[in-house]
């Protein structure tokens, strides 16, 4: 395992540090693991999101106007625990209300629930949202269902914009769901990453071999098969996301090509090229193009497509000035 | 190795609070000495943090554990489910947590428990995973290894076993259901995602509910000599 | 090698294409790889860089507002042709002039040279400069001097916010020269890089070996070493920066953490609260931090730290706003 | 192999413009051939494009070829030194682009090419790549090649030596200049970042005009036949 790091027990405290002393609009609590936004305005629909860490930028470079209130940092890979999550509400919740925008894996569901819990039992007006965009799973009602991956990042911004503009929890709970119900997201790896207290990659790939369906967290995908090109790999991806979330030559998109970690900017274009040729013989409109690093897993060489399905108000918000360490709107 | 209260000779044996803060330091010592396979059963499956998670958890614990001076195993077995819920997390963090704190209520003001104390116990506990987790038996969970060794000591119980002899039967039946976790799909948990593709493996939190029986087994035929 | 492409001989014009189709603000040329700002002001100072592809999102990533008119992209890790260059600077040419901002290689330095005289001869008025911040390099007239790294995208940053000020094309060289003056940059590499034609790694690290004072393009660095903890590393680096630049407790700085293309934001978070540190026990205060992938070498695992010694001109120009796919200050 | 123009004897042996096109082609050739070889040299010392960077710049050249129907040999040159300026990129890019382009200037107009023209070309070739990169001899570039290359060429003309034979000559010298490299620190290109550590390395860039140099001789030999 070759690392930057001082210690594996201490990555995120030591990262959590680091990013406070870069961004000064963000501001570590001084009893958890959370980041919230310094200027948080007292009377709006505060946003809170979180995992486990491993994921970065998200979910602390969200933190900032238009976007989250406060992003709770779990152990890498691990949702955070309950009182970390209430610490965050309690530092950040409003008159108007708290979303919990929570990304379906059993720990986090759990883990923010417990946390809603508590600061319902004190009196405060606690709601939350699971992200489940990750078409590589079967959505059945007899599992957990889908992952959320990185169209939560599209919950984020979307969500934030409406709550900046000081909508109701009712409203900004609306239009999440509504984000959710029109992102999807597939994704690939061709390299494992490494848990870094594992200290040895999650799994192997052959020289020729890469994962289909990976998720975020290093865990298996749907299938292994042989390297393919760029092209070939961009077709599967958007058409099982495409098999799911139906478009016709009258819709538009947002498009994110989000790297997992390892993935020079270099073949995200490549695989932005293609996404945006198939969409375009489709005669899908696309009306906004997102590259970079927003839900990484560690050191992972991969990528994800995530397509988001707008109407007018979406793109209104997707839009809205947003000013944070990783996303930047104005 | 504490002493051993004998209350109502060897079949009825009952144990102390000090007996029973034994037993969880045993079972800290023993997650910690698995922590690495219990992380790689969760890395062909999951994420390759469950013996991570719970390593860091019991550290907590046998923490927490030392500050404690209590007569009533209730509220030692809440701090260590406490201490899990809050040190833990990812989703065995609450379970384990919630199992833990769950038993605690089935022994609220006790300073001794026996046999019958640990059957009410666990089935505290397992109602307790199920509510928070909301899975069945052969999901593929901790569940598929407690379910069947609670069974196992209901059984021992009726039997009229001793509490040793009884955890070896509850130990023996985790044991089968913890392998059985290999041969069954996932459909809870993050291994849930796999579908098809978990079949094969065994379930890292069955392991470690298993290796936990194993342990307070263990700990009993100490605390016996 | 693994990686996300099509064929190893288009990765840079498909590339081109992907960040054409991503960011609507930058146009690339018919005729070359260039990418040029698609409103460029006729009146200012047209400022130009480039060099080879592979280190994304440099340059094409700094092109709009506030920074660059037009990058030009040549091979993977190989200076562009002086025609390419030509074209860029014809694309973008004003009555205020050129600025090349040329990375000290000497490929880069004859090919940008060989485009400018073309221009000059069609009496286009263009002058350049040339960036040479690693101080892994020992600087010698004897020699090619030192390499141009991360640091270029300060010059990009303040000399791009100058000529937005519709300053002069000396007065952008001034201040360009002054940012070059003021800026040090030392780094590192955990593994190499894959340049795509070559099919295999540049070099190979020993699973506890680092690469010390590497550059940006996998050629060996100073020295390696056995691989230390984060902190014993970023102190090297910032030892060898400040060997050089010497600083006093009234100075101020800019920090850049860049990551060379597959080191996780986590570890250079990690090593920014270390740099932080530092800079604090000795008194110099940190005005800005820059924190992400600015300058990388492919898929290497690594990191640069860079420091920009500030005055008040730099510090207003480096806050101005600036509106790039990759640099967004506002 | 096209015929070849003996307008003076052997000794005085004059190349047509056609043999030159063959000589740069088998040029081409002896590069893609390298390409490999030349990139790994380069990783070693450089950034592992050195081969890449030729092999596109040769392949550019003979399609340039292809469509040139021309007799001035000055032309032909001019036009691969042309080529290779705007294909190469890079260090060698503008060196050999140059380099061509000078030695054209050398056998302006001419339509055929002895001993004294090649002697002329490379020392012009030699000057513009000192001029464009300020380069000397010993800094561990293409020039410790080339520049022990034209000393031994002019040498062999000084003794009435042939082409193919001043050319065997040339070569030779080349390739000690080139595995001299070894021996000597970079202080000009990408290498010379390395300061000591490019000792014990052969220069991609000599390497490169070594194998010219041994492809023209290779041209020439079976030119005569
Ligand atoms: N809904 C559930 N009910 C019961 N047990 C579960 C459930 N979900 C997961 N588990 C158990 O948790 C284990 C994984 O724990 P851990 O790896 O620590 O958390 P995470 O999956 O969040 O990384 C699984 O092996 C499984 O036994
Ligand atoms: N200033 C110079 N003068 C002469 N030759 C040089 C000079 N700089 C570099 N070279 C030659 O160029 C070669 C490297 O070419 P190449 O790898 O294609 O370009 P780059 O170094 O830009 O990647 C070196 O091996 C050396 O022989
Ligand atoms: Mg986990
Ligand atoms: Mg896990
Ligand atoms: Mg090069
Ligand atoms: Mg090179």
């Amino acid at each position: 395992m070759k690392k930057l790091i001082n210690s594996t027990e201490s990555v995120v405290e030591e990262m959590l540090a680091g990013i406070e002393a870069a961004h000064p609009e963000v501001r570590k609590l001084d009893t958890a693991n959370v980041l919230v936004r310094k200027d948080s305005p007292v009377n709006k629909v505060a946003l809170i999101s979180g995992g486990g860490s491993g994921h970065e930028p998200a979910h602390g470079g969200f933190v900032g106007k238009g976007m989250l209130d406060a992003a709770v940092a779990g152990a890498v890979f691990t949702s955070p625990t309950p009182d970390q999550i209430y610490e965050a509400i309690k530092a950040v919740a409003t008159e108007a209300g708290v979303l919990l925008v929570i990304k379906n894996y059993t720990g986090d569901v759990m883990n923010f629930e417990m946390a809603g819990e508590m600061a319902a039992a004190d009196g405060l007006r606690v709601d939350q949202i699971i992200v489940n965009d990750d078409v590589a799973v079967e959505d059945s009602t007899y599992t957990t269902g889908r992952r959320g991956v990185a169209g939560t990042v599209f919950v984020h911004k979307i969500a934030g914009a409406k709550a900046e503009e000081r909508a109701s929890l009712d409203e900004v709970k609306a239009v999440a769901e509504k984000v959710i119900l029109n992102t999807r997201t597939m994704g690939m790896a061709l390299t494992s990453c490494t848990v870094p207290a594992a200290g040895k990659p999650t799994f192997t790939l052959g020289e020729n071999e890469m994962e289909i369906g990976i998720g975020i967290h290093g865990e298996p995908g749907t299938h292994r098969e042989e390297l393919k090109t760029a092209d070939e790999i961009t077709e599967h991806l958007v058409d099982r996301i495409l098999a799911d979330l139906p478009l016709t030559t009258t819709d538009e998109v947002a498009v994110m090509i989000n790297g997992l970690g390892a993935t020079p900017l270099m073949e995200l274009y490549i695989v932005n090229r293609k996404v945006q040729e198939i969409l375009e013989t489709k005669g899908i409109s696309v009306y906004k193009t997102f590259i970079g690093e927003y839900m990484t897993s560690l050191e992972m060489a991969g990528t994800s497509v995530s397509l988001l399905k707008l109407d007018e108000e979406l793109k209104v918000l997707l839009d809205a000035p947003a000013d944070t360490p990783a996303f930047k709107v104005f | 190795m504490t002493l051993l209260s004998r209350k109502k000779g060897e079949h009825g044996l009952k144990l102390s609070t000090s007996d029973i803060l034994e037993i969880v330091r045993d079972i800290g010592k023993v997650i910690e000495d698995n922590k690495q396979y219990l992380t790689e059963l969760d890395a062909a499956i999951g994420d390759a943090d469950h013996g991570i998670n719970m390593a860091r958890g019991f550290r907590a614990v046998s923490q927490k554990l030392e500050g404690m001076r209590s007569e009533d195993i209730g509220e030692i077995l809440k701090a260590v489910g406490m201490t899990l819920v809050s040190n833990v997390g990812g989703a065995s963090g609450p379970l384990y947590g919630t199992a833990f704190i769950r038993a605690a209520s089935a022994v609220q003001g006790k300073s001794s428990a026996g046999l019958d104390d640990f059957v009410s116990m666990l089935d505290a506990a397992i109602e307790g995973i199920k509510s928070r987790g909301k899975a069945e038996l052969e999901d593929k969970t901790m569940l598929d290894a407690l379910i069947p060794a609670v069974a196992a000591l209901r059984e021992a119980e009726a039997e009229g076993m001793s509490l040793v002899a009884a955890f070896a039967r509850a130990k023996e039946a985790a044991n089968t259901g913890m392998l059985h976790t290999k041969d069954i799909v996932a459909r809870k948990g993050r291994a849930s995602y796999l579908g098809e593709r978990s079949f094969g493996h065994q379930d890292p939190g069955a392991t470690s509910s298993y290796l936990m029986l194993a342990s307070i087994h263990e700990s009993l035929q100490e605390l016996r000599r």
